[in-house]
């Protein structure tokens, strides 16, 4: 730490800072366009070069190091004249189309210009022109603006790992561009509009929608992944019309994935309900709410019978609620005497699935020195913990897999094991003997049998030999036959490593949903028990039923085939949704109710409503509150969303804590992972229009080795389970890797 | 005349083995070989030869080895600049194509100062002679066993690969050379942090240019006391010069630094056809011009040449008569950097081009009154505030050729052709 | 495709630079690959390219795009490579291209109809003391004069 | 005394009476300053900021490009416009609306354009007859822009010289 003088002021700095930290950390403005805090260092704009003591040129602030008893002025003569010289260069060629180009009002070039900038062009010859090229759905090109800061091209290669845009050419005929015209690929690419200082990369489905003033900025939180990247929702009149990242160090950076920046689009799809519909003689009758909700009451009290038991009473929910949603309904129900609720729909045995906790910050993720990842495609699935874990692979952490199938990994993997998913179990149990051994610590009988592997010797080795390392357990596994086994070997691999663990497998907000305790009760069903059962009534919250069950078909049959009273609250119409139930109350979406997310660090983000949910829907806390009170449930008060997560913090629930006990079971067959593709997770994903148009969008496969094929008698133009088959040399044997935008398995298959 | 780079040039097949350990070459190497030169020895020799780089900058070369971390074990490397392509500047390809032996035996000696155990020559991509020449000097050198692993039971090794360019002059500025060696475009880093730091695959590198490396061995055979006395003070040892243009018989030269211009331009014949001399560039097309009077006062060294108001840099003499339009000369030059301009940074990327459309529209008649003033005023923006030195390279000549001739280019705009009457 | 016989000759300047810097190789690569497909490169090729030396294809597309020495459309068998910097410029080398020109019947940058020549304007070569001069592949014409030219032109006619 | 006989004379020489003739008789005569609205008209500065018009470009492409400058510095806030991309790739707006309840007709919005589209005219007597008239439409403003196409010129031509 020494002094230097800037400006004729003292401020501090740290050896090795550059300058630019140093005035943005003490407030002094120096402009700049190559400059980004969270990429390398450029200097090619020449924007930010100012005046040192003792330098006879001017140098730039982003790449000069600080030094003691540096003398700096950022607003002499000589510092302003570089400055004003470097904006008439990058004006020269620059188009004069602001009133038409979308970062108009927003644009870093434009905001320098008024300072720096002289009103008179002596440019007198013809400017560039740069030709477009199509990158996709989500960004729209306008390259002529392009003045060549390749903050973009640093993004790729640093941040998003695929080096996508480039630059062409030389001189002044140089030209951020991407190679083949396939378009942008990566997961994080939206976070190139966000970085591009000017209208050469904006936002497609905003394109020339609205200028920046316009609209309103709410702070929100995404809840796509398990992080809960910060946010600022946009909004015009009541419509979400962009969103855009929120820097917070400690969950997403200044980063978002692509998901939760264009999945707003969903909200204004013709495919929302939109008003309370009653099913009367099995036909549908748009009611008000007064009817709808009496109705809900009235066939619910029915349903009790004569008993007036709520035994028989069903509540099921997505992943997707709300903190306050979860708990609402959960204290509802349970108000009711009713212990029947679940929000695992997609787990085919609740008793034998992942039972895990999380126990590393966001930050301390890209400072480990190594990770195994179990059952996981992170990059795609959980982008923003990806990028933490290339960031500490890029410091020299070092990165294992046991996965069934290879993925493209957008970071070196150290070793990488592909296995069918009954082997996991085994791998990871030899791996746990090598290090009970290696500790010299006893080895638990069930063990003993195992013969100790190659791999697993190495994956031992390296997880006792590192520092800080995490066990990353992904939703790969939360269907394999042994996926208790496996949440039990990873809890115990990481107790004997001194390892930290990270569930991956708790998607959407289902860590608020089990703080809020949204499982069944003591004596209660789960969902299959229920499914199972002849319920009289179910009340089912924004599930649709053919995504979120874990075998959709018998679970529309086990709905439709009993005559139960079925009060659906759904964001989005669904045929099969309006196939079974007898009430639809339209419930609000994302951003269109105050809520809480927790996020993997157990983190409460919580959020207020950015706008209205559109036309008669309602926030869905405010209809389960309603329908307490037409049920004289008493102790449902609330004014506001945080009365309700007040007293869900005073009510926090644990899941159970499952035994420690290892007992593998073999298969062998062929085994399916199905895992829905990314832009394919929720509701509102699906109905984005743009996302949807994406590559990531489009995967819709059943990928499977050639013998595997063979063995069930599949070719390339076959589908499998409904999903295209693809034919590839990356899948485990006998295992099929299923990733599909589609439904999720009919019954034949299970 | 001829007594370091160029000593062999009138022998028998000068290129080969044989000729040049003929006179003595190789007997430094050998005696590093042998373990009788120290690294501090070669390098107090050399601090006290004068030599300074050839490439244009002038930085001491013995200080500039000096900068490496000599006590760290990572691997270093050595880089020889042979991607001459400054307008004017021929010298390198006659050294490769002549003397190939001696820019290995000063890489290797360079190699083994530094504790460098890899070397490149980088090559530009359009001297496939030269290529040819130093790719067979360096099979020769192997065969004999003068490079690799181990050399002849010593502890010292040395690789020597050569490298080829493919058609940009920036790669001559020593980080974008870097930058290509690595197999990426050719655009110059920021520094600090400086090659001798972070180079070559992030590791400590020193660049040479190729005269730098040929004259090191004959430094050390003969005493840097031996080069320094033969050029003047400031500007030890003697130096290639290309004398181009208007002259009867444009050719390189090695003559001791300091020797009047006026002797260099005899050397080459005088002024062809009985013309006048109008004007200089007197180190390759990035200096500034001078007229015919400050030229002929000028001795051809460092000082001299800066007293006169140009720089010295790589010694290649553009000589000029009367029959040139110096509008159109400038142009020229304009377009040049125009062309090679890597992009990078925004003054040179946008202002070459600025400067160049400006020039053609006044060769095309066009020009107005207050262009002079915006040309002047637009090359002194690019001046100073770019990454490299190609964007000063761009700006200079606009100035200096302003300066001296401005009433060329006055008479140009307001009449719209050359003041030159017969100009070619 | 790059050939079994590209791909020996790329391996040996791989074989040059350490281990992991096999991409050190583009340059030379692209040369090697561009001189089998009749002077000139397409986007297959330089994805191949970079597929073999295992670095991304944007990354040889910059590489391609920025030197000079790669055509990245039909090329003439015969590349004049004339320089028209300072030097030349001083002995004559617009007059020399003017006469190329002629001789040849296209313009600079043109390629003859037989796909045989072509004449290219370029930036200084590097041989200023044999100025005027030309390159024709690896082969450097000093001194030029008109005749000079002329007699490289029919030889090229020839298809010598 | 002297000026009652003055009286007297006037009054039987009927001068007051001749010399409210003359004026009457001069004025006969002399150039009428009357205008008969609205057949005729006072002449208008081309300055003058009446009524809006959106203008065209000659090959009848709309000028207005929706950069929405005129919505965000009116005073008034009279200005909505709603924009989107048309399917030739280029930015118009769907909507473009003036209430002219709310318009103060200082003319900022003709200031602020870019391209010359929004535009007052000469025009102050207009009237409309519901209430929906007080909101001029961008069908509407085209309208009166193409009615008046060479009267917007001419006066957009008499002023240019001024800006």
């Amino acid at each position: 730490m020494f002094e230097i003088e800037i400006d004729g002021k003292l401020v501090n700095a740290e050896a090795g800072e550059k300058l630019i930290e140093v005035t943005d950390r003490v407030g002094i403005s120096v402009p700049r366009f190559c400059y980004h805090e969270k990429l390398s260092v450029a200097a090619n704009c020449r924007m930010c070069l100012v005046d040192v003591e003792g330098a006879p040129k001017p140098q730039p602030a982003c790449s000069t190091p600080v030094s003691e008893g540096m003398k700096v002025s950022t607003q002499n003569e000589k510092a302003k004249s570089a400055q004003k010289s470097v904006m008439e260069f990058l004006l020269i060629n620059h188009p004069l189309d602001c009133p038409i180009c979308d970062q108009g009002g927003e644009c870093e070039l434009q905001d320098v210009a008024m300072s720096y900038g002289s009103n008179v062009s002596r440019f007198n010859e013809g400017k560039r022109v740069i030709a477009d090229s199509n990158i996709g759905a989500l960004i729209h090109t306008d390259m002529t603006r392009c003045i060549h800061c390749t903050r973009c091209v640093r993004f790729g290669t640093e941040i998003a790992g695929i080096m996508e845009m480039g630059g062409t050419g030389r001189g002044e005929s140089l030209k951020i561009e991407p190679f083949l015209n396939e378009g942008i690929q990566s997961e994080l690419s939206g976070n190139m509009i966000d970085v591009c200082p000017v209208g050469a990369l904006t936002s497609k489905p905003f394109r020339y929608e609205l200028r920046s003033w316009q609209m309103n900025s709410t702070e929100s939180i995404a809840r796509h992944d398990l992080v809960g990247s910060n946010i600022n929702v946009q909004t015009y009149k009541g419509k979400v019309k962009r969103i855009v990242a929120r820097s917070n160090d400690s969950v997403n950076e200044t980063w978002i994935s692509d998901r939760d920046r264009f999945s707003y689009e969903g909200l204004s799809h013709s495919n929302r309900l939109l008003k309370p519909q009653v099913k009367f003689d099995g036909t549908w009758k748009e009611v008000s709410w007064e009817v709808a909700l009496d109705f809900c009451v009235k066939g619910l009290l029915r349903s009790a019978g004569e008993s007036n038991s709520m035994n028989s009473l069903g509540v099921l929910a997505s992943k997707t609620a709300t903190l306050e949603e979860y708990y609402l309904l959960q204290k509802l129900v349970s108000e009711l005497g009713c212990e029947n609720i679940d929000y695992r729909l997609g787990v085919k045995d609740t008793k034998n699935t992942i039972n895990l906790e999380s126990n590393v910050k966001l930050s301390d993720l890209e400072k480990i020195d190594h990770a195994l990842i179990v059952g996981s495609y992170t990059r795609l699935e959980q982008p923003m913990i990806n990028h933490r874990l290339r960031k500490a692979a890029l410091r020299g952490g070092t990165v294992d897999v046991i996965n069934s199938m290879q993925f493209d990994f957008n970071l070196a993997l150290n070793n990488e094991n592909i296995i069918i998913p009954c082997e996991i179990a085994n791998l990871l149990a030899s791996t746990l003997k090598v290090v009970l051994e290696s500790t010299n610590q006893d080895v638990p009988e069930e063990l003993n049998k195992l013969t100790i592997t190659k791999s697993a010797t190495k994956i031992a080795k390296k997880l006792l030999s590192s520092d800080a390392s995490v066990i990353v357990l992904g939703e790969h596994v939360i269907n394999n036959d042994n996926a208790k086994n496996i949440s039990n070997l990873v809890a115990m691999l990481a107790k004997n490593t001194n390892s930290s663990t990270l569930n991956l497998s708790k998607t959407g907000n289902s860590i608020a949903a089990d703080i809020a305790g949204f499982f069944p009760g003591k004596d209660g069903l789960d969902v299959n028990s229920m499914l199972g059962k002849d319920m009289n009534a179910y009340i089912m919250f924004d599930v649709y039923p053919e995504y979120d069950f874990h075998n959709s078909s018998t679970a529309i049959k086990a709905l439709s085939d009993k005559n139960s009273f079925i009060v659906s609250m759904n964001s989005f119409y669904n045929n099969n949704v309006a196939d079974y139930s007898d009430v639809m109350l339209p419930i609000s979406s994302y951003y269109e109710t105050s809520g809480t997310h927790v996020n993997i660090e157990g983190e409460f983000q919580t959020f207020a409503a950015s706008v209205k949910a559109p036309q008669e829907s309602k926030p869905a806390w405010k209809v389960i509150k309603v329908l307490a009170d037409l049920l004289d449930i008493s102790g449902f008060n609330y004014s506001d969303s945080s009365n309700v997560l007040e007293e869900a913090k005073h009510n926090i629930k644990q899941g159970h804590r499952a035994e420690e006990s290892i007992n593998i079971t073999d298969t062998n067959s062929v085994e399916v992972i199905w895992q829905p593709s990314p832009y394919s997770i929720d509701a509102l994903l699906r109905h984005s229009d743009s996302l949807q148009e994406t590559k990531i969008g489009q995967i819709n496969k059943a990928t499977m080795n050639s013998s595997t094929a063979k063995h069930l008698n599949l070719g390339d133009k076959d589908d499998y389970l409904g999903v295209p088959v693809v034919i590839s040399s990356l899948v485990a044997n006998n295992c099929v890797f299923i990733n599909a935008n589609k439904s999720t398995p009919s019954e034949e298959q299970a | 005349m001829n007594e370091v780079c160029f000593k062999n040039i009138d022998k028998k097949e000068p290129w080969s083995l044989s000729t040049y350990e003929a006179s003595g070459g190789y007997s430094v190497w050998r005696k590093i070989l042998k373990g009788e030169l120290s690294p501090e020895n070669i390098i107090d020799e050399l601090k006290a030869s004068g030599l300074r780089g050839r490439g244009g900058a002038g930085f001491p070369t013995g200080l500039k080895w000096s900068f490496m971390p000599r006590n760290s074990d990572i691997q270093k490397y050595v880089v020889c600049n042979s991607d001459e392509g400054e307008p004017g500047t021929c010298k390198d390809r006659d050294i490769l194509r002549f003397n190939p032996h001696s820019v290995i035996e000063g890489m290797a000696i360079g190699g083994y100062v530094m504790k460098a155990s890899v070397g490149y020559n980088y090559i530009r991509g359009e001297f496939m002679e030269p290529f040819y020449r130093f790719e067979a000097a360096l099979k020769e050198a192997y065969k004999t066993g003068l490079l690799g692993k181990n050399i002849s039971g010593s502890s010292v090794s040395f690789d020597l690969y050569t490298h080829l360019g493919a058609g940009a002059y920036i790669c001559g500025e020593e980080t974008a050379l870097i930058e290509s060696l690595e197999g990426k475009k050719g655009q110059p880093r920021f520094k600090p942090p400086f090659p001798a730091n972070v180079g070559l695959y992030g590791k400590p590198t020193t660049v040479n240019n190729t005269e730098s490396f040929a004259s090191v061995p004959e430094i050390l055979a003969k005493g840097g006391k031996w080069f320094h006395d033969l050029g003047v003070k400031n500007s030890g040892g003697c130096k290639l010069f290309s004398v181009t243009g208007h002259v009867k018989r444009p050719a390189n030269f090695e003559v001791p630094m300091g020797i009047p211009f006026k002797d260099l331009l005899d050397m080459a014949g005088g002024i062809r056809d009985g013309r006048k001399l109008k004007a200089v560039i007197p180190g390759g097309s990035s200096t500034p011009v001078l007229t015919a009077d400050e030229a002929l006062a000028m001795n051809m060294d460092y000082d001299s040449i800066e007293n006169a108001g140009s720089m010295l840099g790589a010694g290649s003499v553009i000589v000029m008569d009367d029959s040139t339009c110096m509008v159109k000369t400038l142009t020229r030059l304009a377009h040049f950097y125009y062309d090679e301009s890597c992009g990078q940074c925004t003054p040179c990327r946008e202002g070459t081009g600025w400067l160049y459309r400006i020039l053609k529209r006044i060769m095309d008649g066009d020009g107005k009154s207050g262009d002079l003033d915006l040309l002047n005023n637009v090359g002194s923006n690019i001046l100073g505030n770019t990454i490299c030195a190609l964007g000063d390279a761009a700006a200079m000549p606009v100035e200096s050729f302003l300066r001296n001739f401005s009433e060329e280019f006055e008479y140009y705009i307001e009449n719209g052709k050359s003041m030159v009457k017969d100009n070619v | 495709m790059i050939s079994n016989k590209a791909k020996k000759e790329i391996n040996s300047w791989v074989e040059k630079y350490p281990e992991g810097r096999q991409s050190s190789a583009v340059m030379e690569a692209l040369k090697i690959v561009q001189s089998e497909n009749g002077n000139s490169l397409t986007t297959e090729l330089i994805q191949e390219v970079a597929d073999y030396l295992d670095m991304p294809g944007i990354a040889a597309q910059e590489v391609a795009t920025f030197y000079e020495n790669y055509n990245h459309s039909p090329m003439a068998k015969n590349v004049i490579r004339v320089c028209h910097n300072i030097s030349c410029m001083l002995n004559g080398s617009d007059e020399l291209i003017t006469h190329l020109e002629s001789k040849t019947g296209v313009k600079t940058g043109e390629v003859t109809q037989d796909g045989n020549i072509c004449v290219k304007k370029v930036e200084c070569l590097g041989a200023c003391v044999g100025a005027p001069m030309l390159q024709i592949d690896d082969k450097y014409y000093e001194h030029l004069t008109l005749e000079k030219v002329d007699a490289i032109i029919d030889g090229l006619k020839e298809g010598k | 005394m002297f000026d009652k006989l003055i009286k007297i004379f006037k009054d039987f020489t009927l001068s007051e009476l001749l010399l409210g003739m003359s004026v009457t008789a001069k004025e006969l005569v002399n150039t009428k300053i009357t205008v008969q609205f609205p057949e005729e008209r006072t002449p208008i500065s081309p300055r003058f900021r009446g009524i809006h018009a959106l203008r065209r470009y000659p090959n009848g492409e709309e000028r207005c490009i929706a950069c929405k400058l005129c919505e965000a510095v009116c005073p008034a806030n009279a200005i909505t416009i709603e924009s989107e991309m048309r399917d030739d790739g280029t930015r118009r707006t769907t909507q473009y609306d003036i209430d002219l309840f709310k318009c103060i007709y200082c003319g900022f919005c003709e200031e602020a354009c870019p391209v010359d589209a929004i535009v007052e005219t000469q025009i102050f007597d207009y009237a409309f007859e519901s209430r929906e008239g007080s909101v001029l439409t961008k069908e509407r403003l085209l309208e009166i822009g193409d009615e008046n196409k060479k009267l917007i010129d001419k006066t957009k031509l008499e002023d240019s010289k001024y800006r």
